[in-house]
């Protein structure tokens, strides 16, 4: 790999994960609005919502952990895209397994918690206890997927899994109860109903963002789009054989998007303790299932 | 043989006993003792690349009792040991040898004590043979209790506590060393493993276990883990950074020798206990992995800072007993590293904390808060103190628990990785309580005024921040040290590079991804502070607040029962049992003890005589 | 109906008896009196029967004194022979040892007996019995 | 030579009886004859351990030849103990007290020759005899302070050893009436095998029962509170440390020689295991250091009598080492205790007004707790090692157990003494200088006999080697082509 290589995926990758992002975003919206039988956003909507968020006239810091939070929480999920095998630009992704990446996908959390906690306002830091209790229920059924799927592969390299996909079959077809499973704890992980009160968008005054303005909101929404797309990589990548060239790719992304998406508007939103209690119960016992048939597999 | 022998550090240790104990009350004695650990440090370091290459440093002092000669013999794993306690030590001197001593009265007690435990502990890194190793085990217990009770009152009762569970271990040690004399005649460690397979398997098993709870014991396992958190959080701060760091991974080190040197991964492998119900090995590990998440759970708990931090030591030390017993180069890389970690990133985070307490006088964290301006120096040290003890890269502690995560995954043990995970995952709430609670939020008005430590405490402080950093930057600095071990101990070694390892089903190379980590940070810094409007500070008190105007004298802190979703879900599990049988043990002693005592206090005592000869040739005629 | 006769005429038989008994009533007197006399009386007794039992097993039915007589008569066969006929003097020297002794203690518990009485004013072990720790107590707590 | 080893015995006597005639022209100076008498006994036995070597010798009393003879046998066993003795009667000998009554001397004398007597006699009847002395001896010495509590505690001891020695003294009658013999050199020919039934068990458990009052074995140690915490504590550390050992090495000497019976053995292991348990949970509940003290000396001599009761050679070094540990190490203690006398939570902060004696009984508790490596770790090794080597597991456990209750006992102790507390000036405790010499001097011989570890194990294999060699014992006292009649059997 020449140095002109690992710059190039240094600086496109998180561009391109950036942009994808947006479209999941987007697309997520308006399906969603299809739904609910509204029109939906225009096409560069998301875009342009950050736009204005960062050319806000007023930007107010709590100080410097405030800005150090959330650049922390923007730099983890850079990290996070370059580590991500996509067709063509997988150069990283041996140097760090998919446990890093599980625990690079938690630096944001904490760079957000940080921000937050600065801004010195209660309601911000109730948000992010619900926030890390979340964290603590979504990520059991998913630590048990990925320990399912990595014990099916028997590696922890995301490359080798994609490449025995190709050679074999999709980790869908093998491995259907993890999948299954997996699909709801990203589900979780998106924050959409029922598992939304950590984010709480429709009450911003208890929440992460009570304290957010401007362009901390603004990068807030880049996280969004960075967050969307790393998950649903990740969730490809094990389970949809990953990409063999972009075209088939991105649609693979947008239907793992897609599928919480359609679902999730039928929900109402479920208390802190009984999404753990949910969580803990329905997919981390398929997930245990599912880990249980890999594991009598051989 | 060897470059230089041990006589000179124990000469230097001694030499550091007598000043601590005459001089120990003179201002700048806390200076010269932080030399003389860094020299003794040094002493060792230069003599490293010969550990490295498979020899030892051996001390001239011997004796022979019972047809046994004890001698002192420091191998690699010894010397890894033996640089982190110098490392915690020198620093926890450092830190006490400026302003801090001179609010601390007993100041001779705790540089006298220190220098004791420093030198009981290179006795027991060094002792090469049963008899050696316990006589210095009980020497580190005695001293570890001088240490744990200076402070008298809380910590004196946390040191009683201490002692007992010590002499439980002691003496079961005790049991398996005389089972072991008996099988094999001997007590080297090399005629021991020679001649294990004299023993009849309930024998072996026996043994194990007792060497397990003996020695688990000192690092808290779980049954026996109750004892620990009050004794390291009541203590002052270089003590609490010292044992934190390091006093109970003695036990550990006596575990790796005994289990991995002695016994044998692989005896331990083929012992099953009664019923053949679970295998010895399985039996340990997940022995470890409760000791891993229990206390870490009872540490999401804590109100206190100390406590918190101290209970998370304990969890801590059930990873690296799970990497250790994994059976695979890389888990036992991973729970060896990990003792180094923890070392640098708990005395970090002890530090930090009680450089708070300094200033503030208390580490409730309900009367905490909002601290990150006035203390900055701290709270970046404890920053990485958490990202380090929570696992997340770019600090050391992530390396480590990487390497025991894909340990369990390569031996095929996905509960006990989730298990590792639920710890990780605990610890990481635990954590952002502590620094939230903290330096977060609102501050106090009575902390207006406060300034951050002087520099005598916070540069050992920076230090460990950056030993944290640099390790795990440089994950290769210690892997080298480790395969040594390895590769002395005769098991699998582990394929490093300076930036990490390579497994071939997964690698990780942490120059890359810290490299990484540091220009994305620097893109999203770009991203936030290049595009967009400039940003206003504000003050520490101006936020929304529902509209409200807040005034500094008004509480306005989220602290108290941090995760209270979460408590609704788990606060049932939380049952106390093991205390429940340490009080029920307590009340059968003395109750035993008041019925022995009574039968010594009878006025009609004659009976008893009567009584036994009656019995007896009741006896004589039955035999 | 014979052997019972022999049995019970049988001077080993009654010594036996007679020790025995007194062994029983002075252990019996030792531990169950409450009086302090009374118990170095059945100590007394006790001894008694012991000596009793002592002295009886140097006894030998129809022997002679310990004692060689004819001096002139120096062959050891003769005297082996004498010795066979006599009773075995060593219990009995024993035994007068062990009286001396007996009674040595008998005398020294006695003193002790009257000291008590004149400190205490009884002579009831168990009384005694809680004095002695009453006035443990009281050294512990009030001294200096 | 050996032959001078009477005068251990003769010469208290004589001095005894002399006492009050010399006190009337020398007055204070009395007391100083007897230390001058010991002095002169350690020298008679320094110059007889040369001697005896590695054979044991034995000393024909009046001339008669054994069995009939009454005989004294000396083995470097009985000469440890006896100079053991001497070195911490001369320790403890009270002449340094001013105004000591006369009485007081002579006691202590005939104390000592009933010691010596008990040690030396290889006689059943001289064991019973001298045992008998030091006895009386030892009521008249617990009595001397003359209190009320002090004649009852004596009166007590007084009745229950009496009726022990009632018991030995049955025993005695029961071998004699089966045997016609007394000399444990002859017995030893005769009873293992031909009186291994009930009258030998009988025998056998009446003599323990006998002994052990002395020995502090359970349960017939109930004197031994009482009297330990209301006798001078000089007394109180002659009886706990010298006198109890020389009873437990006469039960040592029946086991090994007349009673080697397993069913013997596991009584004393039984009692034995009890008095350890018993003890240290009193130890426990004791609130009065003297108190405390004593129970942890029975816990001790239970040990000891576990450590024989194995009865191989291993035990009986163990049972020695951990004899003679506690025989240098109670005495110091009890002194050092002298002026604690009182409820241990008003020693509460100790420390600060006499650091040195506590630190000295500090570090002497953790040798009584067997802490590496003071001197009491490496006997409790040996009886671990002895134990295991029987397979007695349980037993191992036990004792182990009862080791962590002693620690919680000592180490509240500790505690209380190094409590940042300060003590009313009026309660202050010092030690005082005058006890000082003996502990010091105790101490001195415990700590620094550790760099002689190694040199020590090997003198007490060695002893432990004679001790068991019952062959030895009879050819010497009987002579090796001497065969003696069967008796009366």
């Amino acid at each position: 790999m020449s140095g002109q290589h690992i710059f190039l995926e240094l600086i496109l990758m998180p561009l391109l994960a950036f942009m994808i992002g947006l479209f999941l975003v987007l697309m997520m919206r308006k399906v969603r609005a299809r739904i609910e039988r509204r029109v939906g956003p225009p096409f560069l909507q998301p875009l342009w919502d950050i736009i204005k968020l960062y050319v806000k006239k007023m930007q107010i810091s709590h100080g410097v952990i405030h800005d150090l939070g959330i650049i922390m929480l923007l730099g983890g999920y850079i990290t996070a895209e370059v580590f991500l095998p996509v067709p063509g630009m997988s150069g990283f992704t041996s140097q760090g397994d998919i446990i890093t990446l599980i625990y690079l996908m938690m630096v944001p959390s904490l760079g957000l918690a940080l921000g937050v906690g600065q801004c010195a306002n209660p309601n911000g830091s109730i948000g992010i206890s619900r926030a890390l209790t979340a964290m603590l229920a979504y990520d059991i059924p998913f630590i048990v997927v990925i320990a399912g799927a990595c014990l099916y592969y028997g590696t922890t390299d995301l490359t080798e899994i994609i490449a025995l996909q190709k050679s074999q079959q999709w980790g869908l077809l093998s491995m259907p109860i993890l999948a299954l499973a997996g699909l709801i704890a990203i589900h979780a992980m998106l924050g959409k109903e029922p598992f939304e009160i950590y984010v709480a968008p429709a009450e911003i005054a208890t929440g992460p963002m009570v304290e957010m303005s401007g362009k901390y909101l603004g990068s807030l929404f880049v996280m969004q789009c960075l967050q969307i797309y790393t998950i649903t990589v990740l969730y490809t990548s094990l389970f949809l054989g990953g990409g063999y060239t972009w075209f088939d790719f991105i649609p693979k992304l947008f239907l793992v998007a897609l599928l919480p998406v359609m679902i999730t508007v039928i929900f109402p939103r479920y208390k802190t303790d009984d999404v753990l209690r949910w969580l803990w119960k329905w997919p981390t016992g398929l997930a245990l299932l599912g880990l249980a048939i890999v594991v009598l597999q051989g | 043989m060897s470059v230089l022998d041990l006589d000179h550090v124990f000469f230097l240790l001694i030499v550091n006993i007598g000043i601590a104990v005459l001089w120990g009350n003179r201002p700048f004695v806390g200076k010269i003792l932080t030399l003389l650990y860094i020299l003794e440090g040094l002493s060792i370091l230069t003599s490293y690349h010969v550990l490295l290459s498979g020899a030892v440093l051996s001390s001239s002092l011997t004796f022979t009792v019972m047809q046994q000669t004890v001698q002192w013999q420091l191998g690699v794993s010894g010397g890894f040991f033996a640089l982190i306690t110098f490392m915690a030590a020198g620093l926890a001197t450092w830190f006490s040898s400026g302003v801090w001593a001179r609010s601390y009265a007993p100041i001779r007690l705790l540089h006298s004590y220190m220098a004791l435990n420093v030198a009981a502990m290179l006795l027991l890194l060094a002792s090469n043979d049963f008899l050696g190793l316990f006589i210095a085990w009980e020497l580190v217990s005695l001293v570890s209790f001088l240490i744990i009770a200076i402070n008298g009152g809380r910590s004196a009762k946390a040191a009683y506590s201490y002692i007992l569970y010590a002499f439980l271990g002691a003496m079961a040690i005790l049991l398996a060393l005389i089972i072991i004399w008996n099988a094999t005649n001997s007590f080297s460690y090399v005629e021991v493993r020679h001649h294990w397979s004299t023993m009849s398997v309930n024998r072996q098993l026996i043994v194990v276990l007792l060497l397990i709870t003996g020695f688990g014991i000192k690092m808290a396992i779980l049954p026996f883990h109750r004892w620990q958190a009050p004794a390291y959080a009541y203590v002052p701060a270089p003590v609490a950074a010292f044992l934190g760091a390091i006093s109970s991974r003695m036990g550990l080190f006596a575990l790796f020798i005994v289990l991995l040197q002695v016994v044998g991964i692989d005896v331990i492998q083929t012992l099953w206990l009664p019923f053949e119900i679970i295998n010895m090995q399985t039996f340990l590990l997940w022995l470890a992995a409760l000791t891993l998440i229990i206390p870490t759970f009872i540490a999401l708990r804590q109100t206190d800072a100390r406590l918190l931090l101290a209970w998370h030591g304990i969890g801590q030390g059930g990873f690296m007993l799970l990497g250790i017993l994994s059976a695979n180069a890389l888990g036992t890389a991973g729970g060896i590293m990990h003792v180094f970690n923890h070392a640098s990133y708990q005395a970090a985070l002890f530090f930090a904390v009680f450089s708070v307490s300094y200033r503030t006088g208390t580490a409730d964290l309900d009367r905490l808060g909002g601290l990150v301006t006035r203390m900055p120096i701290s709270f970046t040290v404890m920053l990485v103190g958490i990202i380090g003890l929570a696992g997340l890269p770019p600090m050391n502690g992530f390396v480590s628990k990487w390497l025991i995560y894909k340990a369990l995954l390569d031996e095929g043990m996905p509960l006990l990785f989730l298990a590792a995970v639920i710890g990780t995952l605990g610890t990481i709430l635990s954590v952002y309580k502590l620094i939230h609670n903290t330096f977060l939020g609102q501050l106090r008005l009575e902390h207006e005024n406060i300034k951050e430590v002087p520099w005598s405490m916070s540069i050992p402080m920076m230090i460990l921040a950056s030993i944290v950093f640099i390790t795990g930057y440089f994950p290769g600095l210690l892997l080298e040290s480790i395969a040594a071990m390895q590769s002395t101990l005769g098991i699998s070694v582990v394929d490093y590079h300076l930036g990490g390892v390579n497994t071939g089903k997964g690698n990780l190379n942490m120059i890359v991804v810290v490299s990484t980590m540091l220009m994305a940070i620097g893109m999203g810094a770009l991203i936030f502070f290049v595009l967009g409007n400039p940003r206003k500070q504000v003050t520490q008190w101006d936020n929304y607040a529902g509209g409200h105007f807040l005034t500094s004298d008004m509480r306005y802190q989220y602290s108290h029962n941090f995760y209270p979703g979460l408590m609704r879900v788990i606060s049932p599990l939380y049952r106390n049992t093991i205390f429940w049988l340490e009080s029920a043990i307590v009340s059968t002693v003395q109750f035993m003890a008041h019925i022995s005592y009574a039968l010594f206090m009878q006025a009609n005592y004659l009976l008893y005589l009567i009584l036994l000869v009656v019995i007896s040739l009741l006896w004589v005629l039955a035999v | 109906m014979m052997i019972w006769d022999d049995i019970f005429l049988e001077v080993d038989f009654w010594i036996n008896i007679v020790s025995i008994a007194l062994i029983v009533i002075g252990i019996y007197g030792i531990v169950f009196s409450q009086h302090l006399l009374r118990m170095v009386f059945g100590l007394g007794l006790l001894e008694a029967g012991v000596n009793i039992l002592l002295v009886k097993a140097g006894y030998q039915k129809e022997a002679i004194a310990p004692i060689v007589t004819q001096a002139s008569d120096t062959m050891m066969s003769n005297i082996l022979a004498a010795t066979a006929q006599m009773v075995d003097p060593v219990p009995q020297a024993m035994v007068l040892t062990a009286i001396v002794i007996a009674a040595g203690v008998q005398a020294l518990a006695l003193s002790l007996v009257i000291r008590i009485y004149k400190k205490y004013g009884t002579l009831d072990s168990h009384v005694l019995f809680l004095a002695m720790e009453r006035d443990r107590h009281l050294s512990l707590n009030q001294k200096d | 030579m050996q032959d001078s080893l009477i005068l251990l015995v003769v010469l208290p006597l004589l001095l005894a009886f002399l006492l009050p005639v010399i006190a009337r022209y020398l007055g204070n100076l009395s007391g100083l004859t007897g230390s001058l008498l010991l002095l002169f006994n350690i020298l008679l036995l320094a110059n007889a351990w040369n001697s005896v070597g590695y054979s044991p010798k034995v000393i024909l009393l009046g001339g008669f030849a054994a069995p009939l003879g009454i005989v004294f046998y000396i083995d470097k066993l009985n000469m440890l103990f006896a100079i053991l003795t001497t070195i911490i009667a001369l320790l403890l000998w009270p002449c340094r007290t001013h105004n000591t009554d006369v009485r007081e001397y002579v006691l202590w004398l005939l104390l000592l020759a009933g010691c010596y007597g008990v040690i030396l006699s290889g006689d059943l009847f001289n064991i019973y005899v001298f045992y008998e002395l030091l006895a009386v001896a030892s009521y008249g010495l617990v009595t001397l302070p003359a209190t009320g509590a002090s004649y009852i505690a004596g009166f007590r001891y007084l009745m229950i050893s009496a009726l022990g020695s009632a018991f030995a003294l049955l025993g005695i009658a029961l071998i004699y009436s089966f045997t016609g013999s007394v000399n444990i050199a002859h017995l030893a020919q005769i009873i293992p095998d031909h009186l291994h039934h009930i009258w030998g068990y009988s025998a056998a458990l009446l003599l323990i029962i006998g002994f052990g009052v002395k020995a502090e074995l359970f349960p017939v140690n109930f004197w031994v509170a009482e009297v330990y915490s209301h006798a001078d504590k000089r007394v109180t550390a002659l009886l706990a440390g010298v006198v109890s050992k020389i009873a437990v090495l006469i039960i040592l000497r029946f086991i090994i020689l007349l009673f080697p019976w397993q069913d013997i053995f596991n009584f004393l292991l039984l009692l034995g295991i009890i008095g350890v348990i018993v003890g240290e949970f009193a130890a426990f509940y004791a609130q009065d250091l003297l108190r405390l003290l004593a129970f942890s000396s029975i816990a001790q001599s239970g040990l000891v009598i576990i450590a024989f009761a194995c009865a191989t050679e291993a035990g009986i070094m163990a049972g020695i080492a951990l004899a003679i540990h506690h025989l240098l190490l109670k005495p110091a203690l009890f002194l050092l205790a002298s002026h604690c006398d009182r409820s241990i939570n008003d020693l509460a902060g100790l420390a600060k007004s006499s650091p040195w004696a506590s630190a000295l009984f500090v570090i002497l508790a953790l040798s009584l707790l067997g802490v590496p490596p003071l001197p009491g770790f490496w006997a409790k090794l040996l009886l671990l090692q002895s134990l295991m080597a029987e397979q007695y597991l349980l037993l191992l456990v036990l004792v182990l157990l009862a080791t962590i209750v002693e620690a919680a006992y000592l180490f509240r102790l500790f505690m209380l003494f190094y409590q940042r507390q300060e003590m009313p000036e009026q309660k202050r405790i010092t030690i005082q200088g005058q006890e000082l010499y003996p502990v010091i001097t105790l101490s001195g011989i415990l700590l620094l006999g550790l760099f002689f570890l190694p040199l020590f194990m090997d003198s007490l294999r060695e002893i432990a080697m004679q001790t068991s060699n019952i062959e030895a014992y009879i050819n010497t006292v009987l002579g090796k082509v001497q065969h003696i009649g069967e008796g009366n059997i």
